[in-house]
């Protein structure tokens, strides 16, 4: 009965404004100095609308969302923990806030302490030689990565390697990244226990390796116990290990991707350090190297004078085989503070008990989801982080597919897990519960889960046409990619 | 345990239900000599939020500055209270990708108008959901152009050297992997702009793309049309990078020459994203309908549930990493949305006419602030093309010293020209509707203390 | 399907605690200055809940209320205005939200610098000679109203006035704040045309006449068109005038109390000067007055020593005559300085268009009213911001009552305006749009209404048992009061 | 124009729809030589919100201090950023007083919450949904007493001189319009306490009530069993004063003496407020159920929906003005919402252990404090008895004197115990979890200095 579904062009009316936004209009004459001809001819189309009319629009807009604040967020790869409050005001404080990216460094000292810090704490938590934190992303701290293993093999002159291997769990950037670096991808097999079949990975390996990617724990939600067989195959090749560190969460304090033998791997610190996910992003991706690709690290980073007290920036000025820079300044620095705030607040111990908290709670949901009759894709594994169930079952059975289950789900007011990935699994949720919620949440999403098998066979529509309460029905997507209405027009 | 819930009971119970001793069997799948009891030695012991903030206050405190006028491709710009206040409403701050669309409608409406915003502002047809920032937009733009651009075969992209010289680098660094190329063209050193007339001795070689930067980075602006109409002339395809804000008053991309350009990007932070050190800031991406399938990033789309009411999903996903994997468009999966978020209520906040005045004291102001820096003895304009919102000015003396002296005066007073442009006396200077007419003055005024 | 009706009391767990929050424990040892007997026994019954679950407790509780950033919300008296979020940023600037308001004046310069300011402003529209800014809400800035009149007459020995005059259509606070002020409260009849009887209004003033309370529009949503005749008729009587200036934003810029004769006004600027309403409070209820008044008013005040240019405060020690403090401090500083914001985005131009737009926006939404039906309960009159319908006919014929309507509107995505208010006009509402809606959000409320009189003619079932689509259905009030539970228990 | 939308086109339909052919023909019932053209000419002319913004934060950083050691009725304490990005959520920061329950369960419910918050804080049977703050909640309380003291026909009060002076200046100002007279006790000028004995004149006449302060304005922690025994030995009742903080870790006033207090309020700005220069704050209100009827202010029940569902609602609305007009148990009605959610959320964020180190902290550094400063020549706690977290000291100097010569250090060293007390010399000092050692040597340090 609401017109929250309009959009805010809708609310335009010629001449409208939240006039108190804008400096007064200047006089033509002030703007004679550009040329007419590179004028624009009309206004641009933006809303015509009043200050409240804005701010109601999004308020509302913004109900219609779930999100962590809100609703237990199960969504697996993608842990979805506790945003801290106090970061977000940490990271918003004016002098943070105003810095402009130029400044010189005599004005930037608060800044690059804390990022020299950080850097720091990245070491030591992976148990690596360097940390650049300047990749916006995971996707991009995977670029990063793959194009400082790049870097290292050109270095040395050793242009044959034209290949990434990459485990078929694989999270779809990690491939992707491969080609934007310029290499082939060639997918390694995953074995029935969720390990990588070692005897594939062995026969892949060969002096066209430029490197391996991979998570551990994997994308299957358990560890690669092969780890180091792994490590040797690869090194024993030539080629270097890339550590995917979006699992991190699942290890910290427990086993270090440098001691597991990788040469370099990215962190998500919108993940692990439970920086926001915004609804898409930003991220950040700092990436962490072993000795051998410390030249390649992308720029800027954060350098300590001993001496002095003072920090610097360290960039391509003064390490010249740096990758470069990946962004016109030095990545999502309000994400950074964010994690740095996290990390300050953790501390030692707080980061051992991530790993142990996460694992424990993923453990105890999965248990609990198979006493009520779900099915495990690894029922002999323990879980890391995060797990993997398959409805095959219930698809056959019943035509209940993992899509309709993660639909109905959001019916009772939980946010369904990832679907349909890792790709390997048919019909499959991957669940990360995190460590930040409690047993009672878990209990609700294991209440619905029962609920829902139950409906999948007694009443199987009240599953496939879920769900009944959100803003909209289950959308027609054919229809949006074929006719493509992608900007809206009067 | 900061931030995590769970009392002895709550560990009992659930080891109980695992039928596990102790947290530690958890990890008996770890192989035992990894696990080094290495106690993260270099972490500090964790302290409570009040001393976190505290020490962090005391950091952003010794940050603070007085007067800045670095722009360089981030700008200073009043933001609206509701913008931020909004954005970080843990609806939006705490979702993350739409993936469940009846469940994120909210952030799926957001960016379909911000979409809508960015094809207006740029005169486009279609506009992605936001890539990293402006200079991976523009890797991302150049990669996209040897895909659209079918009747070429060149991996070569031509790029003026007026170009931000950290967008020149960083595109180098990302797309060098593939073995693209990106060749210099040179700019008139009387005018500050690229002349097509500078163009010339690349006719009749295959280029997949030029890049027109408007304004470029000298603040200058170019002749696009002349520039535009030469590039689809020699079967290249046109990448605009533009400032958002001056898109206000500026022709449009999608309006220079007799076509248009084919893909723009450019760095949304002038929209309502605070300079904030550099990030979370957002590259916004648009083109011509007939190249969105070689657009990276996530689009949305509008279309009808299945009782027929409008409703907003992710579309095209074929181009995207978790469906295509190593032949998507791009890597980029986690974009910056809440940056994305922020600009769409700033953009709605100040509409068409409010956007237009803060271009236009923009502009004013830089030329006010020129005027009264050149009319310092020996300090001069160091180009004659017209210019945006940012100007470059010779000095009489060696411009990295006169920078720190007037840092140390707590004023930052533009950015060297010295290092990327070998014009040692050179600085770049940018002003925005945050200075007033008392601002420009003491600029003005410690300039000339520092000359003297 | 959610759990969101959860008391946070019931999340609570022994032990469980948002450990970010607190300090380290202090030892037993610490304490041990304080004796034993003075020490509680059993720790306080507080919810021992983590971080996340406060959060999205509470994050989810707000999205249970309707508010002015998301709904039109047109309730008469109240001015339920757009509240600028600039407002609430400089307001909260930490230079303000730190500063002690007992630190010394050398360190409250920039502080008293505003409050000085927006004095002035408020004398200036109010048309007083001085103004306080002390009171913590309009009905503490009428204690503080009549507790000057009461001290005026006692000053000068009159202490015969022991009655304060108001007419019936009067808010409670009214006739609640002369008792407070050891008046009895003579009422006075309103004729048929919202204007006061004034032959009975003259027949009341007499030698026991302390003073009148009125506003002007008065809540009947007319201007009391006989102002300068009840003016003189007290003021002969030897009785003073006091404004409640709940209404002052229909007359901003047109007419000034201090020009209709008021010798004592008070301002509610949580309604004119739009800071927010917080779901309850807090407000500001400075007060102004005329020469005679000035040295009563309450303490403390911002002065300006115009030679140093440096502020202090005015206090009793200066000003012994003061009727004194009305708190702690000095009221409420955070409502005064996004007051203060909100008086110089606007300026001269700006207040005065507040007048002209919220008795526009009002006349408007009652011309469509009645032309859709609506009976207005001074058809005869002008709008002033606010205007009375009254729905006696449909609750004769339908059996549809004026609180029916109000619950139905919620259904339609409105908030209801104010209901049963002035108590004088038989199933009223009380309907006050504001300046700051757009006619698009008015043209809703409109539909609305044409839908339930329709409904209530058609199908009254849909009016007499809404709402249907908020959180709870209608609320059994009669057992709220009857078997008390105003604390929770297990 | 600021905060109206309308545009020209809006105010022509809408004058054609009301039949008027202007705005100012909208005010013609206003008496035309009344409408004085006086144009506001006192008032600046308008100004966008960056400028208002800019010049607001000028302001502000022109009150920025280093180090605060106030407290008298208003403490410094952490308040978690959890607290206010909640409350100012949109949907708290502009609702209104839940009228219409069913569109307002969410502040309803909260209110509850907080209710029950206090309730179990001061171990009373029930609370209000706030009054104004701590003194103005004392006048109501005295109001209160008088109706609910059956047995006394009295309007007099017996208030200690050890309670906050301010609370009783604005007591003062409030009751005596009604000829409610508070009558003085005197405390013991060694102990700074008051002691039964001095109670003991007292004994015999009739009081409706004995004020208790706990702790008192001087920090000092009062007999508070024997206080409230004596009280209700001789027909008062007792109202209790109490710093909510200190609740964690005192005896609550439900549980004072053998039958505990009636009445309990004080400023709930400690919960969760900044200190804001003094407001909005919020007083706490609460009684034992059998006076609830005489309580004040909003207050909500729980009760059920027409389904039977938990829902919650204004109750007892006979007891306010909106009702019951001149027989209302008071005026007020705009109470202190926002603040009374954000304690909501601050006491569910710290639960009872973290309230209870906040409080140890406080009293553990104002110890500690007080040693250092002590340490110092002629500096020497004026009173005897045990304090919680703020203690009077009696310097070898001129209390104001100092006080200035501190803040000239920027350290606000404390109040001034001189015009209230006539102590000329002494001192009250407070300190909170919020001060580090670092923070207590400077001032001990600039102490020594300026007593030097
Ligand atoms: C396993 C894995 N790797 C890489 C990524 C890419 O990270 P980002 O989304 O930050 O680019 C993700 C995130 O979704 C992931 O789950
Ligand atoms: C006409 C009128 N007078 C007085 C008041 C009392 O103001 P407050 O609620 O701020 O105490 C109100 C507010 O509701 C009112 O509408």
């Amino acid at each position: 009965m609401s017109n929250e579904t309009t959009l805010i062009f809708q609310h335009s009316r010629p001449g409208r404004s939240a006039t108190a936004q804008a400096p007064k209009p200047v006089s033509e004459d002030q703007l004679s100095a550009i040329p007419a001809s590179l004028r624009r001819k009309n206004k641009p189309g933006l809303p015509e609308v009043g200050e409240l009319e804005v701010v109601r629009h999004y308020t509302n807009l913004s109900t219609k969302n779930f999100a962590i604040d809100k609703q237990f967020y199960p969504l697996g790869s993608c842990t979805m923990k506790y945003n801290p409050r106090g970061a977000n005001r940490a990271a918003m404080l004016p002098g943070f806030l105003n810095r402009h990216p130029l400044a010189p460094a005599s004005h930037s000292q608060g800044y690059l302490a804390c990022l020299y810090e950080l850097q720091n704490f990245l070491k030591e938590v992976t148990g690596m030689k360097g940390v650049s934190l300047a990749p916006m992303a995971g996707a991009q701290g995977e670029f990063a990565g793959v194009a400082m293993i790049r870097a290292y093999h050109e270095a040395r002159g050793d242009d044959a390697r034209t290949e990434i291997l990459i485990p078929e769990a694989a999270h779809g950037t990690n491939p992707a990244t491969a080609v934007m670096c310029g290499y082939k991808v060639r997918e390694v097999p995953v074995g029935k226990d969720g390990d990588v079949d070692l005897e594939a990975l062995k026969e892949a390996c060969g002096p066209q390796t430029a490197g391996l990617m991979m998570t551990n724990p994997s994308t299957c939600g358990v560890f690669e116990r092969q780890i180091e067989a792994i490590s040797k195959a690869v090194h024993d090749a030539g080629g270097l290990l890339y550590y995917d560190g979006a699992n991190l969460n699942a290890i910290l304090g427990k086993v270090r991707p440098g001691d597991m033998g990788f040469d370099v791997i990215h962190m998500n610190l919108h993940k692990t350090f439970a920086t926001p996910h915004g609804g898409g992003g930003p991220g950040a991706g700092p990436v962490g190297v072993s000795q051998r690709l410390l030249d390649y690290l992308p720029t800027p980073m954060a350098g300590l004078d001993e001496e002095s007290g003072d920090y610097h920036w360290i960039d391509t000025d003064t390490l010249p085989t740096s990758i470069g820079h990946l962004s016109a300044f030095m990545g999502n620095a309000g994400v950074l503070l964010r994690a740095y705030f996290y990390a300050m607040v953790l501390g030692r111990e707080g980061m051992i008990r991530v790993g142990e908290y996460s694992t424990l709670a993923a453990n105890y949901l999965l248990k609990r989801l198979e006493a009520i009759g779900c099915q495990a894709a690894y029922p002999e594994r323990r879980a890391s982080h995060e797990f993997i169930l398959t409805f095959a079952k219930q698809a056959k059975d019943n035509h209940v597919t993992a899509l309709d289950i993660a639909k109905r789900l959001l019916d009772y007011n939980q946010h369904a897990p990832t679907i349909y990935f890792p790709l390997l699994v048919p019909e499959c949720f991957l669940i990360e519960p995190t460590e930040t919620e409690t047993k009672e949440a878990m209990d609700d999403f294991i209440d619905a889960m029962a609920k829902i098998l139950e409906e999948a066979n007694t009443n199987p529509e009240t599953v496939t046409e879920a769900p009944f309460t959100q803003p909209v029905r289950r959308l027609d997507e054919v229809k949006a990619a074929k006719e493509l209405d992608l900007v809206w027009s009067e | 345990m900061p931030y995590i819930p769970h009392t002895p009971d709550d560990v009992q119970a659930m080891l109980q239900a695992i039928g596990a001793d102790s947290i530690e069997a958890l990890f008996d799948e770890i192989p035992a000599h990894l696990k080094a009891g290495h106690g993260l030695d270099a972490l500090p012991e964790g302290r409570g939020e009040m001393e976190v903030t505290r020490l962090m206050a005391e950091r952003a405190e010794q940050d603070r500055f007085a007067l800045s006028f670095l722009g360089g491709g981030a700008y200073a710009h009043h933001i609206p209270a509701a913008v931020w206040e909004i954005a970080t409403r843990g609806e939006f701050y705490t979702a993350y990708t739409p993936y469940q669309a009846e469940a994120s409608q909210g952030t799926l409406q957001v960016i379909y108008e911000y979409q809508t915003l960015i094809a207006r502002l740029t005169g486009m047809d279609v506009s992605n959901a936001s890539v990293y920032d402006g200079a991976s937009g523009l890797a991302e733009a150049v990669l996209m152009s040897l895909r659209a651009n079918r009747k070429s075969k060149s991996r070569k992209v031509l790029v003026p050297d007026a170009l931000n010289p950290r967008y020149r680098s960083a595109c180098e660094a990302i797309v060098s992997n593939q073995d693209v190329e990106l060749v210099s063209v040179p700019f008139c050193t009387d005018a500050g702009q690229t002349l097509v007339d500078s163009l010339s001795p690349f006719e009749g070689d295959d280029y997949a793309a030029l890049v027109i930067s408007q304004p470029n980075y000298f603040g200058s602006l170019e002749d696009v049309d002349a520039l535009t109409d030469w590039a689809h002339a020699n079967g290249m395809l046109v990448i605009a990078v533009t400032n958002p804000t001056s898109l206000a008053i500026l022709t449009p991309p999608g309006e220079w020459g007799s076509e248009g350009a084919d893909v723009v990007v450019g760095e949304g932070q002038p929209l309502g994203v605070p300079l904030s050190s550099g990030g979370p800031y957002f590259g916004f991406m648009a083109c011509k309908k007939k190249h969105v399938r070689q657009m990276p990033g996530r689009i949305i789309g509008r279309t009808v549930d299945m009782e027929g009411k409008q409703g907003f999903t992710l579309t095209l996903q074929a181009r995207e990493q978790h469906i295509r994997r190593s032949k998507a468009t791009s890597n980029i999966c986690t974009n910056q949305g809440l940056a994305m978020t922020a600009a769409t209520i700033y953009t709605s906040l100040l509409g068409p006419d409010g956007l237009a005045s803060v271009a236009g004291h923009c502009h004013a102001n830089t030329q006010k602030l020129a005027d009264k820096l050149c009319a310092i003895d020996g300090v001069e304009r160091a180009f004659s093309a017209p210019v945006f919102h940012e100007v470059a000015l010779t000095l009489p003396q060696d411009a990295d010293t006169v920078l720190a002296r007037l840092a140390e005066k707590d004023i930052l007073g533009g950015l060297s020209l010295a290092k990327d442009y070998s014009m040692k006396n050179a600085i770049l200077v940018n002003s925005t509707e945050v200075h007033t007419e008392g601002d420009l003055d003491l600029f003005a005024q410690a300039l000339k203390e520092v000359l003297a």
